[in-house]
Formats: structure tokens, sequence, C-alpha cells
């Protein structure tokens, strides 16, 4: 256990400054952040300068030192359009995605589990059919324009919902600030989480789909039916826990992806949090922010992978830490 | 073997669509209904220099007088009638649609292919030698997995507009979201492609095949290959849906295909701007190309899923 | 016409089981090794049917597996036909590969599924290019008819045909070549009784036609004594009785021996009173020390606990086992 | 006479496929008696788990049993609502599957699988329920039963996890358990070991056997009575010693003659040519026809029922028609 | 307290919403549209600029340049000013805060780069020193604020933040003004509240809340509008103008920007890049006036921007000093004539070439740059239109990479001299940084700088008409359109269009 977290780590390590390594590789390519950061009224010589006082001239691997060696103690810098310490910006903007990740991450995993089981117990009914069907609208539709839909259709027609923005909010010690407490900030939560968790949902789906097939034909289910085991207890006591298995990694590894995809959520529905901080930065070349935001994202399926290889040693007590089997 | 393969075979078609397959396919009329919808959009796209009325990627022939001209409606300025309308460069939607579709499927399937065909080899390679090698591109498979797939096309696509001189930017745009697309999807196949391998590798024909001597490239590729692509098919299928989806999304984060050929995802992001100001068929008609054809092949897919799992028939 | 085809001596397989480095390094544990065979020595003779029975886990396939090439040994030499299998000369390793094949156990994975059976049984003669043309097809027909099914299978896949019918196919692949060795690995432990006649049938008619060379692997000791001139005895790796096929059963040496017999069911209802078999082969990473069968045998002594038994030749063959070298044991 | 334990009349399952029914199982009958171990041998594909899983109900769809009718104890349970049928499973009827190493869902102890049964089964606490596991548990072999209980599945050794299955389709006490290839995975040793623990419970607890299986050696080992199936159809019923000795049927001798024992000296086995017919490819008539060296122009145009014999012996053959059954059809 | 709840009884809140927010609330850091929008709630410049363009009192009462020498400039400070936090707004302040303004890394200092120095002569006025004569300064001042100087140095933000420090500056999160509102709470990007200040010098506004947040999809934006949950939304795409004014309860109103959109080429490399000419076909008058008979102003105002711009020939808004009608002037196309041309220069097949095209920076920039390739398309001219952010756009205009491109030019000191000291002076020095056609005219060149010191405003205006003369004879510029703002709020709220798009909340009144 221990060799298995520590191998974990340090590859969680290596991970994390890869992720670095290429993001700041790419950086230098999205564009010249001087060209965002002054007026146009600067003069060529004075860029230059500016140039020279952010370091941005020195070779690529000093600043990527420089870098690493200022991130390790938590320091991103400042961001370059914002002003602010990049830690600080981040730390303020993460509970809005976080909470928006968990909600949908629910959403998805209650649901894709759900209709999951359901559709592998029933399966070719027509209810299911339509199940599979409907759910596969989304996949099938890019996520900003499903946003868009559910704007027009309930902010701007039926006026039931929120069309931007994450309402009310109170805080959580010191600075996780939640919209969970507040009747708006609720309120605000369901559109966004429901074209974040759209996909998701329908990928949980098919996963539970098909591994509770697999699971329903394997001996040990027969040998529970012929135990005179009740359905209830088959199906869910024993073929769900065993699909949960494999469908525990994956989740999580789409836990990490829904913070990434929250970015084009977080855009449609100006939903403040990291993701649309990270695009507006992009738009800005604001490297300490974009180079912070991939860390951070690194670190977030770093932590979940790690949490989803625990989680799986508790649930399966074979001890398979190879989740290559476990994987499709 | 290939004098064999040559013989004239009367009883293949019908052999078939005797097949098991085939009979599934016969008996779900969701999977017909799927691959007709299909099939229907590739061709339109296909022939669609034949088929479109008018070439929305031959600047010279729009007018921009033609702009945002109602479906069904003669233009208040030009008197020109469009079948599905005008969009904002006063392009025929119809057309843009059948062009639009040859390249989001043509962006799908070479992401795909590209995707496959790293994917595969990889995989074959992992499952096939295992030890370091295995160890090691599955670790890179994992941090690719940790590098979620639109950021990477994100970086892919702002790396290259670095890399490629100015002058081809235009032209290789579409290779760019290609190589993004496909990158970000390889690791499913190498995966699946590897589980697979690891189990075909331990079974007894392959090692009849070694202890004759065979070369293992030659394993790999008569032997292991075709034994794998079962799920790999039903993956690609699927991967065509998500590509020809991740395409129009990136189209929204401003990378993708130039505006000028645009796809059905840099239609729908075009159009969508119009979803307020009462121009909804710049809208409606390229988002519904693109649903039905992302959901039936992703119907398809599902089906070819279910179909080859001997353990469901 | 008693040369000696192959031999084997000291044959030692190790399979490195070792958990992960840094495990070891927290864990404080040392690497781990697993023996499958452990100094294994015999000799087939041309044209006999040497076999090998033994327990799942015993190391049978290990075996057969080094001696078609398929592993490496770890130590031990193997000699085919006087010459020493090099497993660093690809081109040495060629021209022997000609002269043996095997046959699996499984008939439904041992053929591609996605071939025809005509290739599957032309692989070999392409692999080595011993015919080409039109030849192949005429020889794929001719080995068809041999093994009992027609030239017109041949467009087949395998699927359309039974488990008995494959093994038939798989037979045709490993002659194909024109070997002298088969190397047959459990190959009608998955088939029928009845099937099973006809294979075995099949197999010595071929035996008797060519004059070929079979290693038997087997956990049947019927079938073992029905094929085989003479038997090796595996237990836990370990080679502990070799002795004359009919022998062997009369008069067993080595009280494992003794037990598989007593294990065998008794189809002819002789009603013969058994020793009743007790254990489970032990974990073959950490087997028992000294004699390995110590823990399940009825006439343990104190030295089986400590020390290897040494090979010994006995009334019917050899054997390893202290009962055997101890005087006063009897 | 005390009525059987469980009669099958006429038991038909089909298979409804896209080209056509496949009649899986044709009018199958058989009953056994309290206490009475029945030995069912056939080919794989004969329809022998088939014959048990109608008997539970637990046919996969699409098969389903077409016609005839089943009862246990005098009442019939082949048409019972499901719910119903749900509290005989595991409670009257206990079931051991083949593959010990699959049949234990991987992710619950041993204790929780035996209690969640006793419990689904018996009005018992749970700490009743453990103390019962833990009994039965020990009486099926398993050393250290009340400390290894607590540990999951992949614990245990092949041969300890069929004892443990064993305990679980016991642990209800059913009066009838249907045992289906409970050894085929094993090793001969281990085999051994396992039919002895069935065949003493069940003989303990008054329980009937009905033991699906190909070995015919387990079969005469340990039944009172043997059906063999051919095809779907039983070919022959009848005392183990007298079918095994002086088998009627031609397939059923044939069979015994294709079996190569510890004893016999014959160089060649005998061998039934071909192989059994698939189920769409049943010929009319007898469906052992093909294959049968005394069939004779009756045997190609009518199927036979079983008929009565000496002894309870029932045969499916035509050779072994009364003239007065004759007389009654002609 | 009975003036306060007065104010209370009448408290109106406006939920504003644009494209992008303040990106700092320091008043000197950052030379940039909406952060100067939101800042001149905050704080107070010494002139202010009116909505027709001329400049208004602000925290200068008077100004005009010294009688005494022509180099300074006099600014007499408006008495009884206080700041937010309740201390009188002096001369030094107004001193302090010039200093900060054009000292780097101040964003201003451009701006204020002739300054020599400014001193405070008495409490109420205070001397701006230039280098030389500098007629137009004043027109510099529109964005610079004042602050407080106790505060800043009690804070320690003496001078305008430096990115290279690391280190936020206190005044980046935190102000001290002397403008109509208080910032009550930010939250960058999200949401930032402003509370009517009570001691202000000029007359309560109507608003005494303002809630000022960015939505930067305009789909979201305009849907918050419809959907009541703004009041006001600055940056409305052009599309949804016509649209927004039919629907009930929104009203829009609209106004000339001042920007201007146009197209500009390089005319003096020997070959291009991104062309299969074996020349540069932009060298040759011919081809630059073929394109300008090309491009049809009108098919893009009506198409493109939905009849929301001012199709113009000249790169200057008509409110900019030096703006002439016939200037702005065009013709129809001539694709006849263009054609011609197009031969006459030696490109009967025409050539190709690639068009950058930032697309989120103006209104419709990509969908104008499309409308182009099609109009070019019809005399053979292949244009590769390469579309991307502007931060990877405007880079290549000030590096020279790029063969044509589209950039609009806002003009903040209403003079033509801006425009020609970027964008047509030779490029050297502080000069010419936008000036991507690398036209180089040392006469011009002389011209455009005797500008700055000239004081003779006539003098000076025929000067700036020669060199508009020149300019548009050579066709540097292939100008497109003058932006038109357009504003759409709740139907009770008048707010007019600022042509620097910079609306007030302070004039914002309710029906
Ligand atoms: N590649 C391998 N890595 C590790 N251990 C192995 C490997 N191959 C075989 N073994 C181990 O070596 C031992 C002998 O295996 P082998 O397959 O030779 O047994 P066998 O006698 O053929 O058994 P069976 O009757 O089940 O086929 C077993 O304990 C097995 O687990
Ligand atoms: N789902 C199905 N569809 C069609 N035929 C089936 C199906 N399931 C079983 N069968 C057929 O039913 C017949 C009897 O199968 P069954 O499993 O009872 O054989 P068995 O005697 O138990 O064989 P084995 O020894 O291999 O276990 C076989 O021919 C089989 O092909
Ligand atoms: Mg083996
Ligand atoms: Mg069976
Ligand atoms: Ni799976």
């Amino acid at each position: 256990m221990a060799a298995f977290i520590l191998r974990r780590l340090a590859q969680s390590v290596i991970v994390m400054l890869t992720v670095a390594l290429v993001a700041f590789a790419l950086f230098r390519f999205v564009g010249d952040p001087i060209a965002s950061m002054v007026g146009q009224e600067t003069t060529l010589a004075e860029r230059a300068e500016l140039r020279t006082a952010l370091g941005l001239d020195e070779p690529f691997l000093v600043q990527f030192g420089n870098f690493v060696a200022r991130a390790v103690t938590g320091d991103f810098g400042i961001s370059y359009r914002l002003q602010q310490p990049v830690m600080e910006l981040i730390m303020s903007r993460l509970p809005a995605t976080l909470e928006l990740a968990m909600v949908s991450g629910i959403l998805a995993f209650a649901f894709g589990v759900g209709f999951g089981v359901y559709t592998a117990l029933r399966r070719g009914g027509w209810a299911s059919s339509t199940i599979m069907t409907v759910s596969l609208i989304g996949v099938s539709l890019p996520t900003f324009l499903i946003g868009v839909l559910l704007i027009w259709v309930f902010a701007v027609e039926l006026q039931w919902l929120p069309s931007f923005g994450r309402g009310d909010t109170v805080y959580i010690g010191d600075w996780w600030r939640t919209g969970l407490l507040t009747e708006s900030g609720r309120a605000s939560l369901i559109l966004p989480a429901i074209t974040l968790g759209l996909y998701q949902m329908t990928l949980i789906m098919r996963l539970v789909r098909a591994e509770m097939l697999e699971v329903l034909r394997t001996d040990y289910i027969k040998f529970a039916r012929a135990r005179g085991l009740s359905n209830r207890a088959v199906n869910f006591g024993h073929a769900l826990k065993n699909t949960l298995v494999p469908v525990i990694t994956i989740t999580g590894l789409q836990l990490g992806s829904i913070i990434a995809f929250s970015i084009i959520t977080e855009t449609v529905f100006q939903w403040p949090g990291v993701g649309a901080l990270f695009i507006n930065s992009v738009r800005f070349v604001d490297v300490p922010v974009m180079a912070a935001y991939l860390m951070l994202i690194a670190l977030v399926f770093v932590v979940i992978n790690l949490i989803v290889d625990l989680l799986y040693y508790a649930v399966d007590p074979r001890l398979r830490v190879d989740r290559a089997n476990a994987r499709h | 073997m290939s004098d064999i393969i040559k013989k004239p075979e009367p009883g293949r078609v019908a052999r078939a669509w005797d097949s098991d397959i085939a009979y599934s396919f016969r008996k779900s009329p969701l999977a017909i209904v799927a691959a007709g919808v299909s099939l229907l959009i590739i061709l339109a796209a296909i022939f669609a220099p034949w088929i479109a009325p008018h070439d929305p990627f031959n600047p010279a022939s729009l007018n921009l007088m033609d702009g945002f001209t109602p479906p069904m409606e003669p233009n208040q300025f030009t008197g020109n009638t469009y079948w599905l309308g005008t969009d904002n460069q006063g392009r025929d939607v119809f057309s843009t649609i059948l062009y639009g579709a040859r390249i989001s499927l043509f962006v799908g399937f070479m992401a795909v292919a590209f995707a496959m065909v790293l994917g595969i080899t990889l995989g074959l390679i992992a499952g096939y030698r295992g030890g370091w090698i295995d160890s090691l591109l599955m670790r890179v498979a994992d941090v690719q997995l940790t590098f979620p797939s639109i950021l990477l096309a994100l970086l892919i696509f702002g790396v290259a507009r670095g890399f490629i001189p100015p002058a081809y930017r235009e032209a290789m745009a579409i290779w760019v979201l290609i190589v993004a697309i496909g990158l970000s999807e390889w690791v499913q196949y190498a995966r699946v492609v590897r589980g697979a391998t690891m189990v075909e590798k331990s079974k007894e024909y392959v090692q009849a095949a070694r202890v004759i001597g065979a070369h293992p490239a030659k394993i790999l590729i008569r032997h292991i290959l075709p034994n794998v692509m079962g799920p790999v098919l039903v993956i690609a299928t699927i991967g065509l849906a998500l590509a020809i989806i991740a395409e129009a999304t990136l189209s929204f984060l401003g990378v993708g295909v130039p505006s000028t050929q645009p796809s059905l995802g840099t239609l729908i992001r075009i159009g969508q701007g119009f979803l307020f100001s009462g121009e909804w068929w710049i809208l409606l008609f390229p988002s519904l190309t693109l649903l039905a054809l992302a959901l039936s092949v992703n119907l398809l897919g599902d089906w070819l899923r279910d179909a080859l799992n001997p353990r469901l028939r | 016409m008693a040369d000696v085809l192959l031999s084997v001596e000291g044959l030692t397989r190790r399979f490195d089981v070792s958990k992960p480095w840094l495990n070891r390094v927290i864990e404080r544990e040392g690497k781990q090794f697993l023996t499958a065979t452990e100094d294994v020595g015999f000799e087939i003779k041309r044209g006999e049917t040497f076999a090998l029975v033994g327990e799942s886990g015993s190391g049978k396939s290990t075996i057969a597996k080094m001696i078609v090439g398929l592993l490496e040994p770890s130590a031990g030499v193997i000699k085919f036909d006087g010459q020493e299998m090099d497993f660093a000369s690809g081109a040495a390793m060629r021209t022997l590969r000609r002269r043996f094949q095997m046959i699996f156990q499984d008939p439904f994975a041992s053929l591609n599924p996605r071939w025809r059976v005509e290739d599957i049984i032309a692989e070999p003669i392409h692999t080595f290019g011993l015919l080409r043309g039109a030849e192949i097809s005429n020889e794929v027909g001719r080995l068809l008819d041999l093994v009992g099914l027609s030239a017109a299978d041949g467009t087949k896949f395998p699927h359309e045909f039974s488990g008995g019918q494959r093994q038939r196919i798989a037979i045709a692949r490993a002659l194909s070549s024109k070997p002298e060795f088969i190397v047959c690995d459990e190959p009608t432990s998955a088939l029928d009784v009845s099937v099973q006649a006809q294979i075995l049938n099949l197999m010595r008619d071929l035996q008797d036609e060519f004059g070929l060379t079979y290693l038997l692997i087997s956990h049947d000791l019927s079938v073992v004594r029905h094929m085989a001139k003479r038997i090796g005895v595996l237990y836990l790796g370990r080679l502990v009785e070799v002795a004359e096929s009919k022998r062997l059963f009369t008069d067993p040496q080595h009280p494992y021996t003794r037990m598989l017999l007593d294990a065998v069911p008794d189809l002819a209802l002789s009603g013969r009173r058994r020793m009743p078999v007790t254990g489970e082969i032990p974990n073959p990473i950490n087997p028992p020390s000294g004699c390995t069968f110590h823990p399940r045998c009825p006439k343990v002594m104190d030295i089986c606990r400590r020390e290897v038994p040494r090979i010994t030749t006995t009334a019917t063959g050899t054997a390893e086992c202290h009962l055997l070298t101890t005087e006063d044991a009897t | 006479m005390k009525p059987p334990i469980l009669s099958v009349r006429d038991l038909v399952v089909e298979f409804p496929t896209r080209r056509g029914t496949l009649r899986a199982l044709d009018h199958v009958s058989f009953d056994i008696a309290e206490g009475e171990v029945l030995g069912m041998v056939g080919e794989s594909g004969a329809g022998k788990s088939l014959t048990g899983a109608a008997i539970i109900g637990l046919l996969e769809p699409p098969g389903r049993v077409a016609s005839g009718e089943i009862w246990l104890r005098g009442e019939r349970i082949d048409n019972l609502p499901r719910e119903k049928m749900r509290r005989i499973r595991g409670r009257r009827i206990g079931m051991v599957f083949q593959d010990p190493l699959t049949s234990l869902n991987p992710l619950y102890t041993v204790a929780e699988q035996l209690i969640e049964t006793i419990r689904t089964h018996m009005d018992v606490s749970e700490k009743e329920a453990r103390k019962r596991a833990v009994a039965l548990l020990d009486r099926v072999g398993i050393p250290a039963a009340a400390r290894r209980i607590d540990d999951y599945p992949h614990h245990f050794s092949g041969g300890m996890r069929q004892r443990v299955v064993i305990a679980l389709a016991l642990c209800a006490e059913p009066e009838l358990v249907i045992a289906d290839e409970p050894t085929t995975a094993l090793d001969v040793s281990v085999q051994a070991q396992i039919i002895d623990v069935l065949k003493e419970i069940c003989a303990e607890r008054g329980a009937s056997v009905m033991l699906i299986t190909h070995d015919m050696g387990v079969i005469a080992e340990t039944a009172d009575r043997v059906a063999v199936l051919y095809a779907g159809r039983l070919a022959e019923i009848g005392p183990v010693r007298d079918v095994i000795q002086a088998a009627e049927h031609p397939y059923t001798a044939g069979l015994m003659g294709s079996i190569p024992t510890l004893t016999q000296t014959a160089e060649r086995l005998t061998q039934i040519p071909g192989s059994m017919p698939r189920l769409n490819a049943i010929p009319q008539g007898c469906a052992f026809n093909p294959r049968c060296t005394k069939a004779f122009d009756r045997c190609f145009r009518d199927q036979p029922d079983l008929i009565p014999r000496a002894d309870g012996r029932q045969v499916a053959c035509w050779l072994y028609e009364t003239a007065k059954s004759e007389v009654s059809n002609g | 307290a009975v003036t306060l709840t007065g104010v209370m009884a009448s408290a109106e809140t406006v939920r504003w919403a644009r494209v992008a927010d303040a990106l700092t609330l320091d008043p000197h850091s950052q030379n940039e549209g909406p952060t100067h929008t939101l800042n001149h709630h905050i704080y107070e410049t010494l002139v202010g600029r009116a909505v027709d363009g001329s400049l208004t009192e602000g925290l200068a009462t008077e100004w005009g340049i010294s009688e005494d020498d022509e180099n300074v400039w006099v600014f007499q400070i408006r008495e009884g000013v206080t700041f937010h936090d309740g201390t009188p707004m002096t001369a030094e302040d107004v001193v302090f805060s010039l200093d900060r303004a054009r000292t780097p890394p101040s964003g201003m200092a451009a701006l204020h780069a002739a300054v020599e120095e400014v001193t405070a002569v008495d409490d109420t006025t205070v001397h701006v020193r230039m280098s030389g004569p500098a007629p137009l300064y004043v027109q510099n001042l529109t964005n610079t604020f004042i602050m407080s100087k106790a505060w800043a140095e009690e804070n320690g933000v003496e001078t305008a933040p430096n990115f290279a420090a690391g280190e936020e500056a206190y005044s980046v999160r935190n102000t001290n003004g002397t403008g109509p509102y208080v910032m009550v709470e930010r939250d960058p990007e999200v949401r930032t509240v402003l509370q009517a200040f009570d001691g202000h010098w000029a007359d309560a506004p109507e608003v005494t809340e303002v809630i000022y947040t960015t939505i930067s999809e305009a789909a979201t934006r305009v849907a918050a509008l419809l959907s009541g949950e703004v009041d006001i939304v600055q940056d409305v795409p052009v599309q949804d103008i016509a649209r927004l004014e039919q629907t009930d309860g929104v009203r829009v109103v609209r106004g000339p920007e001042n920007r201007n959109i146009f197209f500009s080429y390089d005319m003096s490399s020997e070959t291009l890049a991104s062309s299969d000419a074996d020349d540069n076909p932009f060298a040759k008058p011919e081809v630059r006036e073929a394109m300008s008979l090309a491009i049809d102003r009108n098919a893009i105002r009506q198409v493109v921007m939905r009849g929301e711009s001012q199709p113009s020939a000249a790169p200057l808004p008509p409110f900019v000093n030096g703006w002439t009608e016939e200037m702005d002037a065009f013709g129809d196309p001539d694709l006849e004539r263009a054609a011609e041309l197009m031969a006459e220069a030696g490109y009967p097949d025409g050539f190709s070439v690639q068009l950058d095209c930032p697309n989120d920076r103006y209104l419709n920039d990509e969908s104008i740059c499309q409308a182009l390739v099609g109009m070019l398309a019809r005399i053979d001219i292949r244009v590769d239109l390469n579309a991307q952010t502007r931060s990877l756009h405007f880079p290549l205009i000030e590096n020279w990479e790029t063969d044509f491109y589209l950039l609009g030019w806002g003009v903040p000191t209403f003079d033509s001299q801006y425009v020609f000291d970027f964008l047509v002076h030779t490029r050297e020095g502080s000069y010419g940084s936008f000036n991507g056609s690398r036209y180089s005219n040392p006469d011009l060149d002389a011209k455009i700088q005797s500008l700055s010191t000239m004081t003779d405003l006539e003098a000076r205006d025929a000067m700036i008409a020669e060199i508009w003369e020149e300019v548009m004879e050579e066709r540097i510029f292939l100008n497109v359109h003058n932006q038109v703002l357009a504003y759409a709020m709740r139907d009770d709220i008048n707010l007019d269009v600022h042509p620097e798009n910079q609306p007030r909340m302070t004039t914002v009144t309710f029906d």
C-alpha cells in the first residue's frame, strides 16, 4: 500500500513536471503577452523593456526553471491581465468550478448509473431504447450549442432560470464562496450543470450498461440466482457492485475532464470559474494564469487518479492496482 | 494465400447477407435508420460539388448582398431565393451544409484514422512486447489522459500556429485540427488494442505461429490485428461522432477550420450568433445536420458494440 | 532405430514474479521467482511416444514450450537430434523449427478464427517456403484428407467445425511442414471421449505411417497409459518418476505416482480400496523444503523435510524419492 | 414406494432462432428418487447443463421450456411464478457450477455470500446464520473455517473454492442438489476429494443429487443410476453398473469402448465415427443413426422412445423394441 | 440623516453588463477602454469628454497655455473636492497623479511623453511644463485620473503597478478617487458594485447603485437583457440591434464611435511572403486603386454590419480634427475599371495573398475580412484569410510579419496627428509602431514631426490637410467604415452613446 502510494506520488510529480514543461513550451506560441499588456501608444523600445523586465526574453529552459522553482513554493506570479497574484485569482475562482463540476458530476453519475442499470436490465425494451437514443443527443451536439439553447429556452423564453453567473454567493470559511446555500445560487447552477453533465452522463450510462451486461453474464451472477437470491439482491447487490469497479475508474477520469470541459460551459454561462479565467487568459496571453491553470488541472487529475485508485483498492479486495484491466 | 483470395466466390454477398451481424442489423430498425441517415449525409458530402447548387467555398461566386436571405423567400436586394436561406456571407446554407459536412467528415475520418493508426500500432507493440516498452507507453498514455483533450487540442493548435509559416497556416489548419483531435483520442485505441493483444497473444494460434518461427511483425499484423479489430471498430465509430463534435467544440473556442471554408461546427458557431436576431435558419439547419450525423453514427456504434459482442447475441 | 531424437538435461525455468521494485524496497522483500520446472532431464527415442503427466501447474506446458522454442530455459540443455538448441541464433533455430511442431490443447484457440482453414494449414508451408503455387493447395487438400476431413473443407472458417474436427485441422497444420517430432500439449483434454478416441487413434496412425516421435503431455493417466511407451511424472516442476508405461501403473515407485493412480476414478468398478488423497499442490513460489511432496506424502520421513532426493534408478526406470535410497524406510 | 424427489416428464427445451427453432432437449423424462445420485453423462452440447438449468428455472432467454413437466416432490414447478420459483432455488434445489474460480463474487467475503444466502431462505439471525456458515465450511473440509470465512474468494485455491461453492449450494439444506460438472476444472487429486465431500454431505442430509458430468469414471464411482444424453435425447437410463458394464444402446456401448482405461490393453480404442450432430442438423429418426453401426431402416424413419428394460433400465433404441409395442404401433 | 433617507427613497440600481471587465482599478496602470470606463466612475480626470467629443470641465475648471511660456500648460484646480476617504483634493494630488501617470511602468506614460515637469504653483493652480510647444496636450488628459498622494504613499503605490515585481499593488483592487461613485465590492470579471458618493462635488446622479458585470459571450449578454437580468448592455452584437429595437421593454441607442476600421498592406517590400506574385503587387498604385474600386462598402454596411456602421474612405472618424467630407467620400465599386487597372499593373490573372485578420477585436472583424475576400476574388486577387485572436494578430503588424491586414484605430486625442504618428510616419523611435504598410516618406515624416510643436492652429490644420492629401493619394489605407456603437437597455432608461465607448452612469436618467 505504501509502495503503491509512493509510486503514484512519484508518477504524479513526473506528470506535473511534464505538463508544466509541455505547457510552458506551448505558451511561446500562443501569442505575445506584451502586445496585450500595453496600450497602442507604447513604443517598441518600451515594449522590449517590459519584455526584459518580465524575463520573457530569457532562454526557454531558464524561464521554465524559474517557473518551477517559484511554483513549488506556490508562487505563480502576478497575472499580466488582472494584476493580481495568480494563486489568489485561481483560488477565488476554484470553488465556482468545483461546485459546478461536483454538481454536474453527481448528476451525471446518478443519472448515468441509473439509466445505465435500467437499460442493461431492460435490454431491448422500448423505454431503454428511448433513453439510449435521447441521451445520445448529449454527445451529438456540441456543448456550447446545448448551453445556448438551454439559455434560450429556459432563461429567455420561459424566464425560469438565470442565464448567466452564479447568483448570490456566501462565504464558507475564509475563501470558499458557495452558491449552493442561496436560492439564486442554486437556480443559477441548474443550466450550467445540465450542460456540463449531459455529455458525461451519456458516457457513464453507456459504460454502466456495457459493463452491467457483461457482469450479468458472469458465472457468479448465475450462481447467485441459482441460490435463490432476490432479483434486487442479484441486480444491485451483486451485479451493480461489480459493475462499479471499472465504472469508478472511468468516472473519476470523467470528473477531471468535467473540469476541463467546464471551459466551454463557463464561457457560455459566464460562470466565474477557472475555466472562463483560462480562456480569457489565453486570449490575453496571460502566461502566469495559463501555466497555473494547467498545473491545477494536472494536479486535480493526479489527485482524482489517486482517490480513484484508493477507492478501487477499497472496493475490489483483489487489490488489483493494475487498473489497465479495469479500463477497457 | 493471394491465389486463394482471388478465387471467385459466388456466394460472398449472399453469405455476408446471411451472417449474424447482417441479421442483427436487419432486425434493428434503429440501426437501419441510423445507417441510412449516415450514409445519406456521407454520400451527400462526398458528392457535394455535384449536388450543391452553389459553391460556397469559392469567394468569387458569393454576393454579399445575398446575405441573410430567409429560406424559400426572395432576398430583399437581389431577389434570389434559396432553399434553406443564406448565411451572413451570402452563402447558400444548403450548399454550405453539404460542403461543411464534407469538411467535418473529412476531419472526423482523418482524425479517427490518425488516432487509430497511432493507437493500434502502439497498442499492438505494447501488448505484444510487454515489459518496459509497455510500461513506458502506458505511462505516456496516462499522462495523455491527464491532459484534457480540449486543452491538448487548444495547445497543439497554438503550437502549430507558431511553427507553421504564415503562408501555410490556412492550408494546414485542417491538418492541425486532425492531428489535435487524433492525438487526444489515440489512448483509447492503444488501451483496447493492448488489452486485446495481451489476450490474443497468449492464445494458442499465436503460439502456433511462433513455433513455426513466423516474424513478429507478421504475427502482429496478420494474426493478432484482425482479431482485435472488433472493439476497435466500435470505438472508431463512436470516435467518429466524437471527433466531429470535438471539431465543432474547438471551433467555438476559436480554433478550427477557416471560416471561409466552414465545417458544420463552424457553421453552428456562426449561426449561434444569430439565435436572437431572427435568422434562425443559419443555426437550425447545420445543427440538425450535425445532430442527425452524430446521432446516427453514435447509434450505429452502439448497435455495433452489441452486435459484435458475442455474449449478447 | 532406437537413437535418441530429443534429450533434455537439467532443464530449469524460473519466472520472475517479483513485485515492482518500489514495493520490494518498502516491504523489504527480495525478488521472487517461481520455479516452473527444475532440473528436468529425459530422453526421447526416435519413433517413440514419451508422455509427461502431472497436475495443473506442475510445469508440463513450460517444458513443452521450452522444447519448441517458445520459452528460453533458465538453465539446462535441450538437444534435438544431437544438436543443441541455441536460442540466440535465429538461423539455427529456423532450420530446427522445420523438424518439430506442436499441437495445442484448446482446439478453439489454436486456430486463428479469421483465417480460412487452407490458409491455416498452409502457413508453415509458406513460412518455410516449402512449396509454391498450386502445389500448396494440393498439399493442403492431401493433408485434410489425411486427417479425415475433405479437401473441400479448406475454404471454410474454423468456427464451422466441431472441436474434434478443429483438432484434426491443427494436426494437419502440424504435419504440413513434415516434422519428425511433435509436441502434443494436452491434445484431447478439451474433447469429448468419443472424439478423443478418434484423435488418439489418428495420432497413432500418423505415427505408424510417418515414424513420428511424440512428446505427449496430459493430466489424464489413462490417456497417457494408452498412448505412451514411457512416462514421466511431474510434481511441482520436478520429474519425480520416469518409467515404462505399463510398469508405472502396476508398480509405481514414487508415493506421488501412487497417489495419482489412486485418484483416478475407477471405471471398471473393480471396487479397489484407494488411499484417500490429501492436500493440494503447494504454492510453487514457496515450495516446501526438501522433497516438495513431503507435506502430502503418507510415508514422509524426517529426511524428506530436509533434503532434496536424488535421482535413483529403480526397477522400472528412475525416480526421486528418499524411500528408494533409504534402506530402512520400508 | 415413495414418490420421487424430482420427476421430469417429456421435457422439451427450445431455442427460437432466426433459422428456425432449435430443439435442445427433446422429450427428456427421468426421475430421481430420495437419496439417490443420478449421473447425467453425455458429450459436450448434449444438453446436460440445459436439463439442470431447466429444472432450476434458469434457462437463459431465448431458451424456454416448450413443453413437458417438472415435478418436485409431487409439486409441479416448471410453471411456477417467478417469485415462487426463486424461493425454491437454493432452498429446495441447490446448484453447483463447474468453475469454482468464477462462481463466487470476488467482491464479497465468503461469509457475506453464505450469510446472505442463508438469510434469504431461513429466518435466522445474522449471528445464527454465521454459525451455520462456519459449521458448513468446516463440514466441507475447509481448515480453520471460523477464521477463513472472512476471507475473499481469491484467497482460496481452486479446490477450496469449490468446497465453498458446495457449501453455498447446501447452506439452505436443499432436498435436491444439481451439480453441473463440479470437478471438471479441478485436478484429479482434488477431484476425488470434492466428489467425496459432495457425496458424503448429501448422503448425510438425505439430499438427492443430479450429477452432471462427462466423466464416466466419476459417474461410475459416485452415481446410483446413470442417464446418457445424446443430442438432447435420452439414450439410456439405468443402474450404473449395468450401463457401464453392459451398455445396451449402441452409443453408450461405443462411448464406453472409446474411454481408455488403466487396465485395458487394446492397441486402438473403439471409435465411434463422426461426431454428435448440431442441433440444427439432427437427422430424422434416431439422432444417432449416422454413426450407428447397427442402424436399420426404422432408425432413419422414427424417433425411438425410451423402452423399458429389465432392472428398471430404459433404452431409446429400436433394437430393443419388444414385439408387443411393435404390434401396438403397427 | 434626512438627506440620507431621501437618497434611499429614490435609490435606483442599474445593472450594467459589457463584454470585458476593467483589468485593474489602478488609475494609471492600463491605457485600455474598459478599464478607463469603469475608473471614470470612481476617479476623475482634469478634463472630460462630452458625448459630442468636446472637452468638458473635470477636476480642472480652467486650462490653457500659459501666456508667459508657450511650453507651459496651466490648470486651475476645482475647489471643494474630496476623496472618498474624506480628505480634500489639492493641487499636490494633481501633481502627484500626473507624475505617477507619466512615469513607467504607468500605461499612460506615452501620452505624457512630452511633459518635462509638473508643479503646483499654489493650492489651486498646476503648471505642466512641456519639452516644446504642445498645443494639443490637454486632449491627452481625458483618461488621466487624479488620485490621492497621501493615500498612495500610505499604501505603497506611489508608482503604477509593476508586473515584473511579482506582487499585487494595493491600488489594483482598492480605490480612493474623487469620482461620483464609491467602489463597495469587487470581484474581477464577475461583479463590481458602485455606490453613489454623497460627498461628490457635482449633483447627485439618479443612479445610486451600479452593479457592473462582465458577460463575454454575445448571445448570453443579449439573453441576460431579454430575460431582465441586466438593465444596460453596452456591447450589443450588431445583428441583434434591429431585433432588440423591436422587443418590448428594450431600447437601443446608437452613436458613432471613435474608431475606424481599415485594411492596409505592405507597400514597400520587394516581394510578399504570402503571395505567388514575383514582385510586390501592393507596391503598384494601380493595384491599390483597383482594390479600392473592388470593395463594396455599402454591401458590408448593409449585410455584415446590418446597417450599423458609417462607410468611409478615410481612416479617421468625422469628429477628429482633420477630417473632411471629401476624404470620406467613395464611389460605387467599379469592377471593370478595377480589372483594367489590374491588367495595367501586370496582373491580368491576379495574384494570391494572405489577409491577416483579428477575430475577437472589432465588431464583426472576421466577417468584414471574409466579405473582402469575396470582393477581391472578383478581380482575381485570391486571398487566403488568416483570422486569429488579437494577441496573435497584432504582433504581426508590430513585427512586420503580415502582408495584408485589418486594423481598427481610435483617435483618443481627436486629432489627426495621432493617426500620422502611429500609422503613417516611418517606423523609428516612438513613431510608426502600427505602420504595418512599411510606408516611409521622409518629407512626410518631417511634416508630421512639425505638427506637434505648431501652435498656430490654423497653419497646423493646413499642414494636416496637406499630409492627408498625400496619404489619401498614396492609398496607404483601404478604409471600410467607422464603427457605430449601440447600447441596449431597459426602455425606461436614458443613456447616450459615448464616442469613446465610455458611458457614464451619472448621465443615466429614468423616464
Ligand atoms: N509466464 C509465466 N509467468 C509466471 N509464471 C508462469 C508463467 N508461465 C507459467 N507459469 C507458472 O509456472 C508453473 C507451471 O506452469 P505450466 O503452464 O507449465 O503448468 P502445466 O503443468 O502446463 O499446467 P496445466 O495443466 O494447468 O496446463 C505454474 O505455476 C504457472 O503458474
Ligand atoms: N442460447 C442458445 N442458443 C442456441 N443454442 C443454445 C443456447 N444455449 C445452449 N444451446 C445449445 O443447447 C445444447 C445443449 O447445451 P448444454 O449447455 O446443455 O450442453 P452440455 O451438455 O452441458 O455441454 P457441456 O459439456 O459442453 O457443458 C447445445 O447444443 C448448445 O449449443
Ligand atoms: Mg498446460
Ligand atoms: Mg454444460
Ligand atoms: Ni468495460
